[in-house]
Formats: C-alpha cells, structure tokens, sequence
C-alpha cells in the first residue's frame, strides 16, 4: 500500500463538454500534494469526484485500496474522506458547533447528539473559534469560516483531508497563520490535497504539485520543477509572472 | 379503416396539443423567469374567455380578433398584479410565492363566480368555421385556426425573448438580477412587464378557446392543470419546450384515450409526466429555450 | 483636491444597523486608471455597490460629472457614465455572448450600437468568434473579456472593474491588464478593485488602501508598493 | 423580541376585526322570531355551483311566496320561513359536516338534502340520527333510498323511469334502429344514468356497441367519438353536467358524428345547453323528471304549473328547469307536510310525508314506502326550434320526435 | 417552562371541549386536530428536511381509501386506521426513493402530480373504489354524542402521538441530520449523512400519521369519494398552517393549525357566496404583511435578497 488514493484514467463529461480526461495521480500518506490549475481547468470537478458528489464517466478512483468511484458521498466520507467548500458555508443557519458536531456525528459515529457537541467543543478549541460557538455560521468573518470549515473536516478524523481553496480570498497575514495550521495536520497523521490559486501557498507548503490545464493532467513534480515547466507557463503562469515569482523567491 | 383511424386521431391529438401549447407559453415563461408557479394562469385564461365573449355579443368583434384585445386587457391585470403584489415577495421561496399566488387565485376566481356567476357560457359564431374534410379525417377549421393562432403567438413570444431589447433584459434579470440592474435594468418593471406577458399569453389564449370550450370560471383548474402538466413535460421556463408539451401531451392523451379508454387519458399523462420527471426532470427540450 | 469627475466625499454606509464604511473619500481624474485595495471585509465591494446606486449612504456625498448624486438608482448612476464590472463576471447564462454585450447597451438608445460592438470585437477578437455561443461555454478568462466588453458598451466615463485576477490565471490576468491600459487610452477611466495588490499597482497610477472601512492609504502606486506596511500586509513579502 | 410583539399586534388587530363581523352575523339571527327554520348545504362554489346556484333559486322562490302569503299555517298560527345556506364548496364531506352544523348549531327545524345523490346519501345518515325530516331535491339513485332510512323524502323517481321511454323512443322511431353508443363521465350520477340506459336499450332489443367512460375535467372527447363514429351507431347517448354535455355535442360535429337519434342528460333541460351550442342543440333528445310544459292543476301555494312558470320567469327572467322545480316542490311538500300535521314537530311531520297525497305545479305527489316519489311520469323532450319540447308522455306532448339531421 | 404551562394549558382546553360543547363544534375540533396532524407530518419532510412536499393529500386520500376498503370487507374500525398508515408509509417509501433526488420545484411538482395520478387510478379502478360514485363506509352503531366523541378522542390520541413523535425525532441524528440536509445536501452527504435514507425516512413519517389520519377520516364521515380526498387543498392548507407560526417550532403546526381553521371558519360563517375569496384574501394578508410569521422557513436569505 504505497498510495493513498489514486486516481486511474478518471474522466468526466457534463454533456458534451470534457470537464476531465484521463487524469492519473497519487497522492501518497502523509503527504501535501498541491493541485493548480486555472479556473475551469477541472479542479473541484475532481474534488467532486472523489467525495462521491459525482461518478466519473470512466476510470477507478482507488482508496486505501479499495474502488470508491461507485460508492455515495455518505459512505466515502465514513472511509475517511473530508473536504472543505470554496465558497459557502455547509450549514450557514446552524450555529458553529452544530456544523462541527455534525461532522463527529455522522463520520465517526459519535453515538449520541451530545458526545458529538462535546467533541465538537475540542475540535473548536483546535481552530480558536470556541468563541463563536454557539452563532450561526453564516455570522461568522471569512477567515473564520474557513476556520469552522476545518475545524468540520477535522471533527470527521479524515484520513484524507481535501482543501478546496482554503485561502482564497484572506490577507497575506491570515494565510501565514493558516499555513501553520495546514502543516499542523500533517503532523498529526492527516494526508491533504491542496486545491490552490495562490502560488506562495503551494511553492512553500507542498511537496509535490499537479497542473491541471484544461481537464487534463499537463505537469507533475517537485513545486520548483513544475513553475519552470515551460508548458505550465505557457498555460497557465504566463512569463510575466514565471519572472516575478523568481523575483519574490530570490528577495526571500 | 385502421389507417384512417389512426391518422384522426393523430390529426385530434395535434390540433388540442395546439390549444395546449398556447395555454402553458405564459404560464411557463413566469414559472422560467420569475420562478413563481402563477396559479392564477387559469383564471387569467377564463378571463380573456369572458373579454372575447362579451366583445363578440355586444361589439360584434371576432374572438380572433379579441385575442388583441384580450391579450391587453389580461396585460394591465398581469402588471398591475405583479407590480402591486406578487413583487413583494419576489425573492422568496416557492411555499411562499405558491401561496401568494394560490390566495390570489382564490379572490380573483371568487369574485368572477359573483361577478358572471357559474353558468356556462359558449360563444357561437354566426357563420361557423366549419370542418375540412379529406380521405375521411375530419379537422374542425376552428380548433385548427386557434391552433394555428396559437403557434404564432407562441413564436412570436420566443422571438420577443431571443431577439428584443426587453427580451433580453427579460432573461438577465432572471438570470441575474443584481447584475441586470447594473446594466440599468429596472427589475420591478421587467418582473411586471413579464408577468404581464404571461397573462397576456393566457388572456389571448382564453380568448381562442372561447370559441372552443364552454366558459366558466370553474374551468381555471382545468386550465391551470394542463399548463402544469404541459410545463414540466416540456422542461421548466422554455417557451418552445411549452409548445413541444403541450403538442406532446395532445398526441398522449388522444391515443391514450384510444387505446385504454378515455377515463383514462388523464392518468396516462400524469403517469408519463412523472416518469419524465423521475428520469429526466429537465423534460422533453431540456433546458433549451431562453435558460 | 477639487476632483468633480468622480469623488466619494467623507461617505459612511452599511446594511441594516451595521456599519461597513467610515468616512470613505475617494477620487478618480479623468483617464486616470485608480486601484482600490484592501483585504477581505476592508469594505471595497461595499463602497462598489454604494457608487452604482446599490446602496444608499447615510452620509457624505457622491460627485459624478461635476454633479451631486442624491439617492440615485442604478439605471440613472450608468446613464450618468459610471458603468461596472462585477466581481465574478456575472454573465448572463442562456445569452449568446453578443446578446450579452448587448446587455450593457441597454439603456443606449443611439444608433452607434453596432460600432462600438464592433470595437468590443476588436479589443477581444475571440468574443466575435464565438458571439453565438452561450455565455457559460467561454472559460473564465474569455468571460472577463466578455464582462469589461459588456462594461464599456454603456460607453461609460468611468468604468468599474470588481475583482479582475479573481479565479484567473495569472497569465489571463496579464493579458487582460494590457486590454484595459488600451481601453483607458480611448478616454474611458478606470477604478479597480483588486485583491491582488500586485496586478493593482502594476496596472494603476494611483492607489487607495482601504482596511476595516477606512481610507488608510492613498497616494501614486509606486509609493505604496514601497510602504513597508503595505509590502507586508498585502505583498506577503 | 420586538419583532415578536409586532406580530402579536397584527393578529390582535386581524382577530378584532373578525370577531367583530362574527358579531354583526349573529345579530341577524336574534332578530327572526316565529320561524320555521330549513337547513339547505348547498355547492355554492366550485364544480358543481352552477347546479347550486339553480336549487338555491327554486328554494328562495318558495320561500319568497310563501312568506308573501303570510307564512305557514301551523295550527292556526302563521310562521315565517327562514333558509339557512351553507355552502359546502362542492365537496360532499364538508356537506355531511354542514348538516350536522345546521341541526346542531343552527338549530333547524327541517333540511334540504345536498345536491345530487352521492351528497344526499352521505348526509342522510346525519339527518336520520337527530331525527330530522330531509327532503332531497336532486337524488335519483334508488341506492339513496333504501338505506332504511325513515326521515328521508325525495323528488326525482329512479333513474329508468326517465331511460325506458327515451329508448322506447327511439326504437319507435328510427328505422332500423340497432345500434346504441353510450359516453358517460365517471361521475356518480351520470354513471347511473349511463347504466340504466343501458339496461333498457337492451331491453328494447338495441345492441351497445360502444360503452365508454371519461374523466372528470376532461377537456376533449375526440378519441372516443372518433370511435363511435366507426361504430356507427342509431343511437348516441351521453351523459355529464351541462359544460361536458356542450363540448361533446360540439366536437360531435366537428368529427362527424353523426347517428339519427342523439340523447344527452343532463344538460339539454338546461337553457345554458341551448344557448351555449346554438344550432347544434337542434333535435338532442333528454328526459327530466319535471318541464314547464306540463300542466298539473296544482292546489299549493304555487297553484297550477302555467302559474309557477310565471312567478319563476318574473322573479329570474327566464323559464324554470327541472332543478328549479324540483327545489320549490320540496318547500311546497314540507308545507302540506307541515300544515298538515298543525306541528313542527319532527316526528309529526316525518309521518305527514310519509302518508302525503297531493296534487303541485310538479305533478301528483305520494311517497313510497322507501320515501322516494313514485307518482311521477317523467316527460321525455326534444330540441326543437331552440326550445325544449315534450313529446312523451301522450297527454302532454307537444310535438312529434324528429330525427337528426346534423 | 413557560411553553410547557402553555403546552399544558392546551391540553385540558382540549380535553375540555367535548364536555362543554355541542357536536358541531366537536366535529370542528376534530378537524382541527386532524389538521395538526397533517401539519405536523408535513413538517417533517418540509420543515426539518427542507423539501417542499405537496403530498399529503396522496397520503391522507390513499390512506382514506386503503382504510374505507379494509372496513367495507370486516376489518374492524381501529385496526383499518393502523392498515391506512402503513399502506400510506409503505407508498411514501417507494415514493420517495422515486423522486427524492428532485430538488426546488420539481420536487413539489413530482410531489403534487402523485395525488392527481392516484385519484385517476382510483377513479378509474372503479369495480374496487366504486371510482366516482364514492365509497361508503359502514355507519357504528351507537348514539350521536358518543360518536362524536369517540372521533374526537381517537384523533386526539393520533395527534398526541404525531406529537411525541416530532419531539423525538427533532432531538435525535434523525432531525439534526435532516436539519444538515435542509441546509445543504451536499456538503450533508459529504458530512457522512445516508442522506437518501434520511430524507426517505421523514418522507415516511409524514405519511403514516397522515395515512392514519385518512383512514380515521373515512370512518368519521362514512362516505369518501376521490375528488374529495385527494383534494389539492389538503396539500397546501397544512403548508399554510405551518408557515404561520414557524417551521422550526414543534408545536407551531398545532397553533396554526387551529389558528387557521378558526379563521377559515370566521370567515365562511360570514360571507356565503364569498368565503373562498376572502380566505384568498387572508392568505394574501398573511404571506404579505406577516411575513415573520415564515420566518423559520427561509427568513434571512429572504432578507437579505430584499436588502440587495
């Protein structure tokens, strides 16, 4: 058992449109393995994939060895699956430790309603929200949602953690403390993908990075390896950019 | 024989799936832009029935012509309800705005059984249409005429939509209101004037009808029924979708009549309708049209 | 800093009982590309709908054209000349992409329509090539070409951009800022909001930095791309 | 929390202004005194209101006069007539619901069966268990009347008194006659109908070769006449409610319909069904069981059928139909009822009725022993000059059958 | 505590009625009471799940037919109630593996079409239901004011149930799942809720009170035909009832319930030829000015488009 997920000639159709093709990957335990691309390109359509929202039109999606591209997002999740959402909030009128506890309720099996607020409780702590316990999500600041996102994902004990741009849309200062956190995870046992627009994020916590382009799979490798592939500047860095991140990285 | 059968009924199916198409347009394109399921569809439909009857006893005017005039007259209802009522809740989930518009129903269908009382009415016209005749099928020129009457205004509504300023402005602000307003688009207006474009569509259709079914605002439901049932047929909110179901479900429940005996031609449509909707809830055309 | 073609003077504006903005003064000169920055929450989608009649504020004024702007409504805010970009495109899905463009055209009653949809074509060629297709089948970038080309039919004075690098590749983005500099050269002035300060302040000659609801920096970009507070706070460096 | 109070505010206001027209309401009610007071649930409103509306017409006339003449005699002493309407909406539960409302609530002293007999063998049971005397107006169905039931009295004798002679008719009178298609809405009254006739085509030796059932809101009957337009038959007989009966009669024509003889109930009694088809009305055959063209020498307080005609058509402006006749002619039996007895008593009453024998503008009146009417001989009719005209039985026909030419 | 005063205080007015009243208003109470429970069964699938159903005319009338027939071959009373539950629960089950993967509009349309299919079928199957002509149920034998009393007892037993029933659930996974999906199905799914089953299960309950309720109708008024039990308005006046007072209150269908038949009753007492527009006209009233009154069901989203 070397990886643990792996995606095997994974294509998607929505209609006509090829949304993926063919895209083949692993992503190993313990690892942080950074998936870019821009937008269109087919990201949270393989997020989508992998926890069951959607089947894939053709390939296997492997966890832990067993095929889960047939399986339902529910019973996914129970093998150990968790993500978070780009955009909104799961259960925006629920308050904060509701959202978390739902997350120890269904996946783990929490038996009661109250062993999963308690629990709840513990994973809040974790993310510093425990303030804002008991508001409804959708009061929350956007850093903060993120926060609940996580503290939710956590409360479902992933094996595998999806990150669907986590740090889209907060400041320089709140995505270093984010970082923290993200490294804080792997050290605790948890395998994460990283969906991602924001190329500092990737270059410095990944350890591995796949360029998506187009629904197909175009770069695999080391970050350094895959900023100077000159097909992934051509698609999606453009050289302007390609210049200024080896600006940034030599100032540093 | 059975070739002759066969093609009447076809020929039956056709010409009532006309009549059904021009009764769901309207009912559709509110549905599809306003995301309100406009109960009152079918009383707006009695009440171009009631405009073209009185326009043809006291001012001799053809029903064919009172489509216009219906059309109109159904217009300024449409706009001023919406304008006045239903926009207040616009936004609102569908419980909300099926309420609205189901407690509206209720006031307005009342108050047209106090007003023209619940006799049946039918317009008889001096110098019937009469019926073309060929190779033994019989097609009545009346139903044919509205039905054709129908189909033009049902495209002439399609063309409105895909080719007009207000149209257009029609379609974003359903798509996007906030950002239809941005490019100086009055929602409230194009909500109203939309509405208004779906009673008009049902106060020209009543006003064809008029020479076709007995009038009587018990009849709403009916009407209202079929709209429903011709709307999801054909995929939510498209005009052509609406002319395809409705075109769809005459055929259905013409042979279906047929073949299982005509108590049952309702359930076979209702029975398709939900399988449809169980396997492919887009209906018939998907979500074509102007979606 | 008599500025009359567009200024925000001392506004302060929120929703219900919550306050977002204090005393916001912004200014933009004629075929001047401004930017306005800030970080999440810092109130730069607030002060946006507040300029395009969204929003009304509670006090200060509103100068556009030499004129001051009392409680308008966005149709009359854009027949005034102040046009937008939403922050995510906000295409019209369903619509051709001519249709479209033609969207931003709707309160146009003159007969230089199709002129200007032909100098639309001509900024993004690709939008003629597929001014048939729905609006939802372009990529993401090809729709922010398709959203500023819908912008500039109104034939705006000032042209309002929300957002352009959101969800772009940074190659995109950089093709698109050479378009809005051309843009800019036929006259029309641009305020951008950005959350890339990079793109921002490679792109504009002034800039304004908004934290918390406050105006807390402003002046000519290249200054404030040296501001040590702003290299760390939205620079990351 | 201060939203909440608002909305309690609102409801407060909403409630006051109710209860306050609940006030007014009641207030009329004091005001009656030395009254007989008649329940009548009627469908006011939905699907079957048309018919709803007639009844309540033919009640009010009766009551109208009655009054008029200074009330009714009980034991010497007048009372005044009041009907208690209810609308029950067309939906026969909330019928049953009503009648007990009425005795209970409205403390009637006698009532009028719903309309049709499905509604009036639902509410009869209501009736029977407070001992109130029911007369039903509209309820043909034998089934109604053999519940048991001994406070219940109706109006329309069985359904093959009005189906027998129709098809004894047309037998007589089309050549060659074989052939009978029946149509009928899946309704309970017009099943009926449709099986009764059955029953006596056969037994006048015609064949059924087309039966055939249709929903209920059915828009269009082209599929089934383009059969019996195949079938071919003598004899075309459909059955429904007046707005049915006007769209099968037109898309007849427009299919090519065409058989010699054409019967419909029950909607030609109707003068909407004469108007609303025009020429097409010409020639349809029915059967009712009253027509203003007969002519009873009646001793109530209507006198004779010429003079109910004319206080009808005074009042309304219009002839009467058999629902307005039958409606006026169950007031008129509870007044002989009750003048007879000198009582309002129900029980007193209960057994006038049963043991009543009189003579109204309705024609002769005597209950069976099940409490449905059997002195009647139903006149059957014929559209003729857009008018209904009797043609059987013998002594009051006024024209002879024609055959269809349309 | 003070909702439990309250709670309390209902229950002995409702115990009281039948010892103060005469059998009309008894009749009304029953109503009543039968209306809460359709309210009640309604909130499980459409307030805590989210979805809007407009099924339960297919539940109450199937269950009215599935109980009328039981009666009409010998089944006693009582247990012909119990048949017209499971049958109603067995139906919403296949049911709603059917068309519980249809969201917004559809689903109320699937929901709502259900009725009009099974009042053809029925119409049409008449050999069994007697189609148009009505079913009639065997009449008890036993007095007027006993009978009356016996239904209003027994719908207060199926109410208290429907009740107990609701607390139960809304405390346990089951309703804190539900209440997930309502929010957001997917990200439900992706939590680890069987949201299939789930959305199934409050599909099902509110079906078997409802079924229940139908087959305790049929008996009460011995006479059911489907034109009346698979009424459209069985389906939306428990949707009005619970928007009243709140989809998230557990006995906010009650109090609507009774606040809305004691209106509807109001005001078809006080206008004969009118009292279905002026009913139209309440329902305008209250989803117009009284729009707190929905608050529970969509509120703040409902807000914030307006603010916008």
């Amino acid at each position: 058992m070397t990886a643990l997920l792996q995606l095997k000639n994974v294509s998607r159709n929505f209609g006509g449109l090829a949304a993926l093709s063919e895209v083949s990957f692993d992503v190993h335990p313990g690892e942080i393995l950074g998936l870019i691309g821009p937008n269109g390109a087919g990201k949270t359509t393989l997020v989508n994939l992998v926890t069951g929202v959607y089947r894939p039109s053709s390939g296997q999606i492997i966890f832990e060895d067993k095929p889960i591209n047939r399986l339902k997002s529910y019973a996914i999740a129970r093998m150990g699956i968790a993500r978070t959402f780009q955009v909104m909030q799961p259960f925006p009128e629920m308050t904060v430790v509701d959202n978390v506890a739902a997350g120890a309720l269904f996946a783990t099996g929490a038996s009661t309603l109250e062993e999963a607020k308690e629990l709840a409780q513990v994973h809040l702590e974790y993310v510093d929200l425990k303030k804002f316990a008991n508001t409804p999500a959708a009061s929350l600041t956007l850093p903060n949602r993120k926060r609940l996102e996580l503290a939710k994902s956590l409360a479902m004990n992933p094996k595998l953690l999806l990150l669907d741009e986590v740090m889209a849309g907060i400041n320089s200062v709140e995505i270093d403390q984010s970082l923290g956190l993200i490294k804080s995870l792997v050290e605790k046992g948890i395998t994460i993908l990283l969906i991602e627009h924001i190329m500092k994020v990737v270059m410095s916590v990944c350890s591995r990075v796949v360029v998506l382009h187009h629904g197909s799979l175009i770069c695999e490798g080391q970050p350094n390896y895959v900023t100077s592939d000159p097909q992934v500047i051509k698609a999606y860095l453009g050289s302007k950019f390609a210049a200024r991140q080896n600006r940034v990285s030599h100032e540093q | 024989m059975a070739a002759t059968l066969f093609f009447q009924v076809l020929v039956n199916g056709l010409v009532l799936g006309g009549l059904y198409a021009c009764i769901a347009a309207g009912f559709s394109l509110v549905w599809g832009v306003l995301n309100i399921i406009n109960i009152l569809h079918g009383t707006f439909v009695v009440i171009g029935s009631y405009s073209a009857y009185y326009a043809y006893i006291y001012l001799g005017v053809h029903p064919f012509i009172s489509v216009v005039l219906a059309g109109i007259i159904l217009f300024i209802i449409g706009y001023l309800f919406q304008r006045g009522i239903i926009n207040r809740v616009v936004a609102a989930p569908v419980l909300i705005t099926l309420s609205l518009t189901f407690g509206l129903d209720l006031f307005l269908n009342n108050s047209l059984l106090v007003v023209f009382s619940a006799d049946y009415l039918k317009l008889n016209l001096a110098n019937p249409l009469g019926v073309l005749q060929f190779a033994g099928i019989y097609v009545p020129v009346d139903r044919l005429a509205a039905m054709v009457l129908a189909l033009f205004l049902t495209c002439l509504l399609y063309w409105v939509l895909e080719a007009s300023r207000i149209g257009r402005a029609i379609v974003a602000v359903r798509m996007d209101r906030e950002a239809a307003t941005l490019m100086g688009v009055n929602a409230k207006h194009i909500y109203a004037v939309t509405f208004g474009l779906g009673a008009l569509m049902a106060g020209s259709a009543g006003a064809m009808l008029s020479v076709i079914f007995p009038i009587s605002p018990i009849v709403s439901t009916l009407y209202l029924s079929k709209a429903f049932v011709i709307c999801v047929l054909g995929g939510l909110g498209s005009v052509a979708g609406a002319m395809v179901g409705g075109l769809v479900l005459g055929v259905v429940e013409s042979f279906g009549g047929l073949i299982f005996g005509p108590e049952h031609a309702m359930t076979i449509s209702f029975c398709l309708l939900i399988l449809l909707l169980i396997f492919r809830p887009t209906g018939i055309m998907g979500k074509k049209g102007y979606e | 800093m008599s500025n009359d073609f567009f200024r925000l003077e001392n506004v302060a504006a929120g929703y219900g009982d919550i306050q977002v903005l204090w005393d916001i003064t912004i200014d933009v000169e004629p075929n001047e590309i401004v930017c306005m920055v800030g970080s999440n929450g810092a109130g730069k989608s607030t002060t946006l709908k507040l300029i395009s009649g969204l929003l009304k504020p509670w006090s200060g004024r509103v100068i556009i054209g030499g004129e001051e702007v009392v409680y308008a409504t966005p149709d009359q805010i854009l027949a005034k000349g102040v046009g937008q970009v939403p922050e995510g495109r906000r295409l019209f899905n369903g619509m051709s992409v001519k249709n479209n463009l033609l969207m931003g055209a709707y309160l146009r009653k003159d007969k230089e329509v199709d002129k200007d949809l032909e100098f639309v074509y001509g900024l993004f060629p690709i939008l003629k090539e597929r001014r048939k297709q729905d609006a939802k089948t372009l990529s993401g970038g090809e729709q922010q070409m398709c959203a500023i080309g819908r912008g500039i039919m109104s034939r705006p004075k000032l042209l309002l951009i929300d957002e352009l690098s959101l969800g772009l590749a940074p190659l995109v983005v950089e093709q698109l800022t050479e378009t809005l500099k051309e843009i800019n050269k036929t006259g029309i002035s641009i305020l951008l909001v950005e959350q890339d300060v990079m793109t921002a302040f490679e792109l504009a000659n002034r800039g304004f930095v908004l934290e918390s609801g406050r105006v807390f920096l402003k002046g000519p970009t290249r200054l404030l791309a040296d501001n040590p507070t702003v290299r760390e706070a939205y620079m990351g460096i | 929390m201060r939203k909440r109070s608002k909305i309690s505010l609102v409801v407060l206001c909403f409630f006051v202004v109710f209860a306050a027209s609940v006030f007014l309401s009641v207030h009329e009610v004091w005001s009656a005194d030395k009254t007989i007071r008649i329940g009548a649930p009627l469908p006011l409103t939905g699907p079957l209101a048309p018919e709803g509306k007639k009844i309540q017409q033919g009640y009010n006339l009766w009551a109208e006069e009655v009054n008029k003449k200074g009330g009714i005699n009980v034991g010497g002493e007048p009372y005044k007539v009041e009907i208690i309407y209810h609308d029950y909406q067309s939906k026969t539960p909330r019928a049953v619901q009503l009648a007990e409302k009425l005795i209970t609530e409205d403390k009637v002293n006698f009532l009028f069966s719903p309309f049709g007999s499905g509604a009036t063998k639902a509410a009869s049971g209501v009736s029977e268990k407070y001992g109130i005397p029911t007369i039903a107006s509209t309820a043909s169905s034998v089934a109604v009347y053999d519940q048991g039931y001994k406070y219940l009295f109706g109006t329309f004798t069985p359904n093959q008194t009005l189906t027998d002679p129709m098809s004894k008719i047309v037998k007589e009178n089309v050549p060659n006659a074989k052939k009978v298609a029946i149509l009928a809405r899946n309704d309970l009254f017009p099943m009926a109908i449709a099986n009764v006739m059955k029953k006596s085509a056969e037994e006048q030796g015609l064949k059924v070769v087309y039966f055939g059932k249709y929903a209920i809101g059915s828009m269009d009957h082209a599929s089934a006449l383009t059969q019996i337009r195949a079938a071919n038959p003598d004899f075309f007989f459909a059955t429904g409610y007046v707005n049915d009966l006007i769209l099968i009669r037109k898309q007849m024509a427009d299919l090519g319909v065409k058989p010699p003889a054409v019967g419909m109930v029950a909607g030609p009694a109707y003068k909407e069904f004469v108007e609303a088809c025009g020429p097409l009305s010409e020639n349809v055959l029915s059967a009712s069981w009253w027509h203003p063209a007969v002519r009873y020498k009646g001793t109530s307080v209507f006198g004779p059928t010429q003079k109910y005609n004319q206080i009808f058509e005074k009042k309304y402006g219009h002839v009467p139909d058999y629902g307005h006749a039958s409606a006026s002619v169950a007031g008129v039996m509870l007044q002989l009822a009750i003048e007879k007895a000198g009582s309002i008593d129900p029980k007193k009453v209960r057994d006038s009725l049963a043991s009543l024998d009189a003579m109204t503008f309705y024609g002769p009146v005597r209950f069976g022993a099940n409490g449905q009417i059997n002195s009647l001989k139903p006149p059957v009719f014929q559209i003729q000059g857009g008018t209904q005209v009797v043609i059987y039985p013998p002594e009051i026909k006024e024209s002879e059958f024609k055959l269809s030419t349309k | 505590m003070k909702t439990k005063l309250v709670g309390l205080f209902v229950i002995v007015l409702l115990l009281l009625i039948p010892i103060i009243s005469n059998n009309y208003v008894i009749r009304l109470a029953t109503m009543m009471l039968m209306y809460s429970v359709f309210a009640m069964s309604w909130n499980f699938i459409g307030g805590m799940a989210g979805y809007p159903s407009f099924a339960t005319a297919s539940f109450f009338g199937l269950g009215a037919y599935a109980g009328a027939l039981c009666q009409v071959n010998g089944v006693p009373m009582f247990l012909a109630w119990v048949i017209g539950g499971l049958v109603s629960a067995v139906f919403a089950w296949v049911l709603g593996l059917a068309i519980l993967h249809l969201k917004g509009h559809y689903f109320a349309i699937a929901s709502l079409i259900v009725a009009e299919v099974l009042r053809e079928v029925i119409n049409s199957a008449t050999g069994i239901t007697g189609g148009g002509m009505g079913l009639n149920i065997p009449v008890l034998r036993m007095g007027v004011d006993a009978q009356a009393r016996l239904f209003y007892f027994s719908m207060f037993v199926i109410a208290l149930v429907t009740l107990a029933v609701s607390a139960y659930v809304s405390g346990r996974p089951l309703g804190f799942g539900l209440k997930c999906i309502k929010q957001n199905e997917d990200a439900a799914g992706m939590t680890g809720i069987n949201t299939t089953i789930y959305k199934t299960t409050a599909f099902t309950l509110s079906a078997v009170f409802t079924g229940g309720a139908g087959a305790f109708y049929a008996s009460w008024v011995n006479y059911i035909d489907p034109e009346d039990v698979f009424e459209i308005l069985i389906s939306i006046k428990p949707i009005v009832m619970v928007l009243m007072c709140g989809a998230g209150a557990l006995v906010g269908p009650v109090i609507g319930a009774g606040l809305f038949l004691f209106l509807e009753e109001l005001v078809w007492r006080n206008f004969l030829t009118f009292h279905v527009g002026m009913l139209g006209l309440m329902v305008v009233f209250l989803v117009i000015f009284l729009p707190t009154g929905l608050l529970s069901v969509d509120y703040r989203k409902f807000l914030k488009k307006v603010v916008r």
